[in-house]
């Protein structure tokens, strides 16, 4: 009995951790349905944006490091705070700015490459990022704090506890991390199925040049999913930074998304989430009650394996779409 | 026009398909393999073979084996880490369990080992296709991991799961091990890049590499011509496995010396190989020379310029390596998507034009 | 055309047609809901050319994909020189001497044209891995045996001068036409081309129409093709299969199907002269 | 009847050259005058350069890796040759590709909805338009909901055709409309070329291979042969014009020869080296 | 001048930690050279290069450091050093890896050139088990400590120790590994959430910290019953975790803050004259304060081994018999301006690693600040030098090596 309710609660938590991924996922499969490219890259979007939230928030100066070297000053903050929805409506801007540099930058001239070479490209990308990140805001750990609660819940621990006899745990900025989840998800199944621009970003991602031959403009798709994917970025940046601080390890997250991603399908926004869902329980239980006989920390493998596992069977993932084999 | 293939006529069939059709280029060829056999070793310093040239061959090889699998036969993968670690562990427990036999045996042996283990996580490959499959191979990169941080029978059950290698002699020059010389090191990896560079080169040419390139631009036509999609992802895996085990394992025994799995054999080695196949070229065995050098030189060279020369603090310089680093990829990929190797054709191209376009 | 017996038959320029060589017995295909081939019979014999027809959609290349192993139909049998050929890959029945062409040409795009007809030849080699990966004794002399083999493909197609470009970078009709160079390369029994000649001018189709009757008639390749020109189809085949929507609406000579009022209404439009 | 010498210029191609990939020259200077109102075909055999012209109109040349190196191209007096290729769409100018490119996770509905995709005048118009397109390809209608990628051929290529139209395009680029279309449908859908030309006065510049058709159709033609432009003029005139009919039309002075006799004779074209 | 490299790593996936520690190890050598104009009149010169934790980039650092003839090597990386220890001792360069490396290195007899004084990982773990002892009353038996660890050679080093310490000590141990980097250790906590052990010990480094300590808090763990080992103790770690990670300890092997003597130097020569390495804003720190005391036994060891050689100029060699020879007295350290600051080492042949001595720091989030809550702990030696014995003759073994300092 007492192993079931823990099990249980693994469960619970299972689902929790894994709506955090697919919070990470999203941003991806954005970006693949709308362009076909696998964006590397959107792990370090994410540390790029909580970066940039955490230092609007404490009025650092951007390239203070940078500019002290060259001029030999000593930069450091401008001596004001923003409140956080301030920074984070900054944030969400400085966001839209990089995508049209990116566009402008890099997607524009790869326009109707192939896939991998698309993926390599965000993987500079994504260097490149990395280093901006540190030498904008610096190398060293931020604390983010945008007000959004943690710690075990309360209200759900004592409710448990009078029906079980044991109070579940609850971590309460996961139930803030599902509640934002829904939402986006909601939002942006609407906006990829039933708009005229989801519509277009689709068309976009299977045939560049056909896409363009009907007048959608690339740069406006582009522009638009990549700022829609850096706001998600950026909401990930905060739940995962919330918990983490915000650090370099910010951007492996990406890691733990591709499982989910594989297993979702690449193309599918709810994919994403019933991907985190099943690879959030799947690795915990699996660690819970298999873990300890292999010697642990299992999860990082058994997530690939597990969405393998899937794909075995069904090759496009749970819900992406049917890869078309015809000649 | 001094560079040019008019009035090099061939006369077989055997002559048209060698390796380098053109007299110059055969040439140039030449005399870079007696630059890298006859002069290099005898000028080598630790600190070019250590730092530059013996990891520069090492990731050659790698990359030689990736490029067979994902350049010729489409199958891309992000498990080479994975792979390496395999060559790795393998040479280490043949090296310690058998002392008395030469390591070149150990050495191909723990290739053969890894293509073992490649051709099993080669199998998803079957159903997985594209990206799906690079990501399935993570699996293969953090179990292997895993396994060798967990089971203590690898890494001969020492307290911090560190290994590392016992000093090996050939023609009783010491080649792993804290005594063995720079030019010894230098020259091994340098036999073995060579020989693997030969082999995959005839693989390439012949009829299992059109197999190969054929399942990478359409495998549905492919299978349907009569290519049995089994066999040549497979052997494609295989193949490609063993150049990597093979990497993996001078990695660990004549590079580096010691190694802790997590740390050597992570996923960030999957990236790296595979960025030196598409900076250098796809399918192309130049290529994956081209791109190991690039990569391996890049940051030395960076780093010694932005620290030696201008003097910024570390960090600083660090950083913008690293923005340098992906700048330059896409500006790669930007400028000539099929790599180094491209852009040295179409180099060759132009000089063969020249002084006349068109 | 003389009486069809069990044998063959003689053609109206007086070939010799042989006894069949594939048998495609009631047939049925279905994706999900849409049933692409309904209950179709039909057979093609030794040597003969043999024409599918149909508007668009009709199930024609699923035909063809039936044949080669592609897709495996729902219902019906594929005999095959007299034998119900057991469901296969499609790799599997290319070593039965069955090659093809397809309608939306399916190079290899990062080989060259030489490489892409070399792997028509890919189940004629046969040298050991480390044969090839020596490059020595077997591999190199059967790459070279098979060479010669393939520039007379080369020769005969008239592809000569663009041997060493990679085949991604050719114009529409020359793919055509090394595609056609790859299946023959193979020396195959049966041959099945789909829609060969679309997008093609008239002395393009004339050459492809030399080709083909070239084939069939030296190698006494059977041949079984797909097309649109009526002209074509009237000129080069022995006997034509008409489908709609998945429904067999007629067989038998050019001139037979020619006038069967079924057809024109579903495909000619016009009757053909 | 349509006359070009009295209507103004839509488009003037003016001596283009195009580069792909800054090394293979492919049009060495071509011009063409586009006449307002008008159907004007470019003819030519494989790899002649007709793709290469209308990408290089409307632009979608960069994503090949080509460029127009010399020359210009303006359309109604504006010069073009840098707009992108959306911004040209939504003045009016909209290519149909060679090859068909749905977009293949698509359905069919979807595909022609994204024709619209530069239209501002609300869905009820484009409800009406998209049932004008049902109207002109009934077979679209049925398969509406299915996936594109799914479609045969010939469905995909009505689909490719009714997505541009879609967009209420002053000008169509379309690039070899009639390829792998049923005899049908060819004339069905130059029959739908002519309506919407007459009925809306959208101006056409079709690349088309099947010359015979074509030269019905079109006002006036050009004749693409290794990039250069070797005869133009009214189609009635080109029509008539004895290596037309011998080259493109497959016309001697007996008339139409047979497929089965090119074993006997080849056509070689005079002016080619 | 004496060559004193800084491998240091400011980016990466550990740059957050890398960066006050090598801060602290630069400005020390600062202070050096611009209050005393270097030791025994030799300036210091502390080449950097960045490793950023990465081995093969440690190679590369090692071999173009190399050139410059450095007289020690601190490459704060666990990975790097096992890497070095053959090489250096081919080469004949110390190796000086203060709290981190390869334990068995203690021994002397057998590795001859590496030096990891005061104290070791295996000592931290009898501390913080000593420790344990001290607020259970002295008896562990039947009590339940888990080890949450980083599941890598570092993280695995404790594991053997703490099996022998529970055996004597009847207490139950589970391992709770982590895989890099650590940013998701639900399942671990819950474990421990279910299983209620009455102590955690902690191995982890960089985000795996911060998330652990977070976590801890999420399920209410008490804090002052989470014990990290000294790598799991600096700010960063705690910071993130708010209010809730008040009375987290960790362990030590010197003070923090900035309330020593030798600060007053560093404003006046250093900070003032914005010499400082890096923001000046770690100063004080945990690592900070590592990264300086590091630089410190390095800087003793010089003048010692200049006052056995005789001359200020010396070699590597010279600085291996510095360092078997060092002898920092509580008097010394309060001289040179940290007075009981670390505890006394003192090094001989045999004994490369001192006596292992560490205190408990413990976290007070309303302040922000550490504050040492015991004095210095001694390690159980009956425990670990069998085992340390063990593991060096295992290596001697291996690496054909004959025992030496008889
Ligand atoms: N992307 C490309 N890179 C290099 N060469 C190209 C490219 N695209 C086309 N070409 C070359 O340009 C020439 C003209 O091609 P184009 O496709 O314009 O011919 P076309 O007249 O449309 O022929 P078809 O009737 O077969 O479609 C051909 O020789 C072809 O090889
Ligand atoms: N793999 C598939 N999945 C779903 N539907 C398919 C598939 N293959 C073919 N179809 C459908 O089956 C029908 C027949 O297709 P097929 O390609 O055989 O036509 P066809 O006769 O070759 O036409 P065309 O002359 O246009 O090439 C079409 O409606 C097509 O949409
Ligand atoms: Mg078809
Ligand atoms: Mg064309």
């Amino acid at each position: 009995m007492d192993q079931l309710i823990f099990a249980a609660e693994v469960v619970l938590n299972g689902l929790m951790t894994g709506v955090m991924y697919a919070l990470v996922a999203l941003g991806f499969v954005l970006i693949f349905k709308a362009s076909g490219v696998f964006n590397y890259a959107q792990g370090v979007l994410a540390l790029f944006a909580a970066l940039t939230l955490v230092g609007i928030q404490n009025g650092q100066v951007p390239f203070a490091h940078l500019i002290n070297a060259a001029f030999g000053t000593s930069l450091h903050h401008f001596g004001w705070t923003v409140p956080a929805v301030l920074a984070v409506a900054l944030t969400a801007l400085v966001m839209v700015g990089l995508a049209f540099l990116i566009e402008k930058l890099v997607l524009q001239h790869l326009v109707g490459q192939e896939p991998i070479i698309l993926f390599m490209a965000t993987i500079g990308l994504a260097y490149f990022l990395e280093g901006l990140g540190d030498v904008m805001w610096g190398a060293d750990i931020k604390t983010l704090d945008v007000g959004l609660p943690q710690g075990i819940s309360d209200g759900i621990e004592a409710v448990t506890a009078q029906w079980f006899g044991y109070g579940f745990f609850i971590d309460r900025l996961d139930l803030w991390a599902t509640l934002i989840a829904a939402i986006l998800v909601a939002a942006l199944v609407a906006f990829a199925q039933y708009t005229k621009q989801g519509r277009a970003m689709r068309a976009v991602a299977d045939d560049h040049q056909a896409a363009m031959s009907v007048g959608i403009s690339l740069r406006f798709i582009w522009v638009m999913v990549w700022s829609i994917a850096g706001f998600v970025a950026l909401v990930a940046g905060i739940m995962w930074g919330t918990k983490s601080g915000v650090q370099f390890s910010l951007s492996l997250i990406a890691l733990k998304a591709l499982p989910v991603l594989m297993l979702g399908g690449f193309t599918s926004i709810p994919g994403a989430i019933v991907g985190g869902l099943i690879i959030g329980v799947g690795e915990k239980l699996f660690e819970f009650a298999i873990g300890p006989m292999v010697g642990g920390a299992t999860e990082n493998w058994f997530a690939y394996v597990l969405a393998l596992l899937f794909l075995v069977f069904r090759p496009q993932g749970l819900f992406g779409e049917r890869i078309i084999e015809r000649v | 026009m001094i560079y040019r293939e008019a009035g090099d006529f061939k006369t077989s069939y055997r002559d048209d398909g060698q390796t380098f059709p053109i007299r110059l280029d055969r040439w140039g060829y030449y005399a870079i393999l007696a630059l890298a056999f006859g002069i290099i070793p005898f000028v080598i310093n630790d600190y070019w073979a250590n730092a530059v040239l013996v990891p520069f061959l090492i990731y050659a090889i790698a990359a030689l084996g990736l490029n067979i699998l994902t350049g010729y036969a489409g199958q891309v993968s992000l498990g080479t880490g994975g792979f390496m670690a395999v060559g790795a562990y393998a040479v280490y427990k043949l090296m310690t369990a058998f002392p008395d036999v030469s390591i070149v045996i150990h050495i191909l042996l723990a290739g053969g080992i890894t293509a073992g283990v490649g051709v099993l996580f080669g199998l998803p490959s079957l159903r997985i296709k594209g990206f799906y499959l690079a990501v399935a191979t993570l699996a293969a990169q953090f179990f292997l991991v895993w396994l060798f941080n967990k089971v203590p029978w690898f890494y001969n059950y020492s307290a911090s799961g560190q290994i590392t290698a016992p000093t090996r002699t050939v023609f009783d020059q010491a080649v792993t091990g804290p005594a063995a010389t720079a030019p010894a090191k230098y020259l091994i990896c340098l036999v073995f890049a060579f020989v693997l560079a030969w082999v995959a080169r005839n693989l390439t040419r012949g009829s299992l590499g059109r197999k190969w390139m054929a399942i990478r631009d359409m495998d549905i036509a492919a299978e349907i011509i009569g290519v049995n999609p089994l066999r040549a992802k497979l052997s494609a895996f295989a193949v490609s496995s063993f150049f990597i085990g093979i990497a993996g394992a001078l990695l660990f025994a004549v590079y580096l010396g010691a190694a802790e799995v997590g740390e050597a054999f992570g996923i960030n080695k999957s990236f790296l190989v595979l960025f030196m196949i598409i900076i250098g070229g796809l399918g192309s065995i130049f290529g994956s020379f081209a791109g190991a050098a690039f990569l391996v030189l890049l940051p030395v060279l960076l780093k010694n310029f932005l620290v030696g020369n201008m003097g910024w603090p570390t960090d600083l310089a660090a950083h913008i390596e690293l923005m340098i680093v992906g700048a330059l990829i896409v500006t790669f990929l930007i400028v000539e998507p099929h790599g180094l190797a491209r852009l040295w054709r179409l180099a060759k191209d132009k000089l063969r034009l020249w002084p006349f376009p068109h | 055309m003389n009486a069809m017996t069990q044998d063959g038959y003689v053609t109206a320029d007086g070939r010799q047609i042989g006894p069949v060589v594939m048998e495609l017995r009631n047939i049925t295909l279905r994706f999900g809901g849409v049933t692409a081939i309904k209950d179709i019979s039909f057979d093609i014999r030794q040597g003969e050319i043999r024409a599918i027809i149909g508007p668009n959609g009709a199930g024609k290349s699923s035909m063809l994909n039936i044949i080669s192993g592609f897709y495996n139909p729902q219902e019906g049998q594929v005999i095959f020189k007299g034998q119900p050929r057991p469901a296969m890959k499609p790799y599997q029945v290319a070593r039965l001497g069955i090659a093809r062409t397809f309608q939306n040409i399916a190079l290899f795009d990062g080989m060259s044209v030489l490489d892409n007809i070399m792997t028509g030849r890919l189940n004629k080699m046969k040298a050991g891995f480390l044969s090839q990966a020596l490059w020595w004794g077997a591999a190199e002399r059967e790459e070279n045996e098979n060479r010669a083999v393939v520039e007379r493909i080369i020769d005969f197609l008239e592809i000569q001068n663009i041997r060493k470009t990679p085949v991604g970078r050719l114009p529409y009709g020359l793919k055509k036409r090394v595609e056609l160079a790859r299946a023959l390369a193979a020396e195959p029994n049966l041959l099945l081309l789909d829609e060969p000649m679309a997008g093609m001018n008239v002395e393009e189709k004339e050459d492809m129409s030399r080709f083909i009757l070239s084939v069939n008639d030296e190698f006494g390749t059977t041949i079984c093709l797909i097309e649109h020109d009526m002209g074509v189809v009237m000129d080069l085949s022995d006997r034509v299969v008409v489908m709609d929507y998945g429904k067999k609406i007629g067989d038998g000579t050019p001139v037979e199907v020619r006038s069967n009022q079924a057809v024109i209404d579903a495909y000619l439009g016009v009757a053909h002269d | 009847m349509f006359d070009t010498r009295t209507q103004e210029t839509l488009l003037d191609v003016n001596n283009i050259e195009v580069i792909y990939n800054h090394v293979i020259l492919v049009l060495k200077g071509v011009s063409l005058t586009v006449p307002k109102g008008g159907i004007t075909a470019l003819l030519g055999g494989n790899g002649a350069g007709k793709t290469t012209t209308l990408k290089a109109i409307s632009n979608l040349l960069a994503s090949e890796r080509g460029e127009v190196t010399k020359g210009s191209i303006t359309y109604q007096g504006d010069d073009i040759t840098a707009l992108d290729p959306a911004a040209l769409v939504r003045r009016g100018v909209i290519q149909v590709m060679e090859g068909r490119h749905c977009f293949e996770h698509l359905t069919v509905e979807e595909n022609l909805l994204t024709g619209a995709y530069t239209r501002r005048d609300g869905s009820a118009a484009i409800k009406r338009d998209l049932e004008m397109v049902y109207d002109y390809f009934p077979r679209l209608r049925e398969r509406r909901k299915s996936q594109a990628g799914y479609t045969s051929g010939g469905e995909q290529q009505m689909t490719a055709m009714g997505r541009a139209l879609m967009s209420r395009p002053q000008m169509i680029l379309l690039d070899e409309p009639s390829m792998g279309l049923a005899p049908q449908l060819v004339e069905q859908i130059f029959q739908i070329v002519k309506a919407v030309n007459e009925g809306e006065g959208v101006t056409f510049l079709l690349a088309e291979q099947n010359t015979n058709v074509a030269l019905r159709y079109a006002h006036q033609g050009y004749i693409l042969e290794n990039g250069r432009v070797v005869m133009e003029g009214p189609a009635a005139q080109l029509r008539e014009n004895p290596d037309v009919k011998e080259f493109y039309l497959g016309m001697s002075d007996e008339g139409r020869k047979s497929f089965r006799e090119v074993r006997s004779y080849r056509r070689r074209k005079r002016w080619l080296a | 001048d004496l060559i004193v490299p800084n491998m240091s790593y400011r980016t990466g996936p550990y740059a957050a930690n890398g960066i006050p520690y090598a801060d602290g190890f630069a400005d020390y050598f600062t202070l050096l050279n611009e209050r005393d104009g270097g030791i025994g009149g030799q300036r210091i010169q502390v080449p950097e290069c960045e490793t950023a934790y990465n081995t093969e980039k440690g190679v590369e650092c090692y071999e173009s450091l190399r050139t410059q003839n450095p007289l020690v090597l601190n490459p704060l990386s666990t990975g790097i050093t096992y890497q070095l220890i053959p090489r250096i001792t081919q080469d004949g360069i110390p190796l000086y890896t203060p709290g981190y490396g390869r334990t068995s290195a203690k021994d002397g007899s057998v590795f001859e050139w590496v030096f990891n004084a005061p104290a070791n990982y295996w000592d931290g773990a009898s501390v913080a088990v000593k420790h344990i002892l001290d607020q259970e009353g002295g008896d562990l038996s039947g009590k339940k400590i888990a080890l949450v660890y980083h599941n890598s050679a570092y993280g695995k080093e404790p594991i053997r120790t703490l099996e022998e310490l529970s055996e004597k000590h009847g207490f139950e141990l589970s391992l709770l590994p982590v895989d890099a980097p650590g940013q998701e250790q639900k399942s671990q906590w819950l474990q421990i959430r279910r299983d209620r052990p009455d102590y955690v010990i902690m191995y982890a480094w960089g985000v795996m910290n911060q998330v652990a300590i977070q976590e801890a808090v999420n399920i209410r763990f008490p804090m002052d019953k989470f014990i990290g080992i000294w790598w799991s103790g600096s700010e960063n770690d705690v910071r993130a975790a708010g209010a809730g990670a008040e009375g987290y300890k960790a362990l030590t092997f010197h003070g923090v803050g900035r309330d020593y003597p030798l600060y007053e130097d560093l404003q006046t020569h250093v900070y003032d004259k914005g010499l400082a390495a890096g923001a000046g804003d770690q100063a004080g720190s945990v690592l900070y304060s590592r990264g300086a005391y590091a630089a410190l036994v390095i800087a003793e060891a010089i003048a010692k081994a200049q006052e056995l050689a005789g001359t200020p100029e010396i070699t590597p060699a010279q600085m291996r018999d510095g360092f078997e020879a060092l002898d920092i007295t509580a008097e010394r350290m309060a001289e040179l301006g940290l007075p009981d600051f670390g505890a006394p080492i003192a090094l001989s042949c045999d004994n490369h690693g001192g006596d292992g001595l560490a205190r408990v720091q413990q976290w007070n989030a309303a302040e922000g600040s550490w504050s040492l809550i015991t004095d210095f702990i001694e390690p159980d030696a009956e425990i670990l030098d069998p085992l340390i014995k063990e593991d060096s003759a295992a290596y001697a073994a291996e690496a054909g090596l004959t025992a030496r300092c008889n």
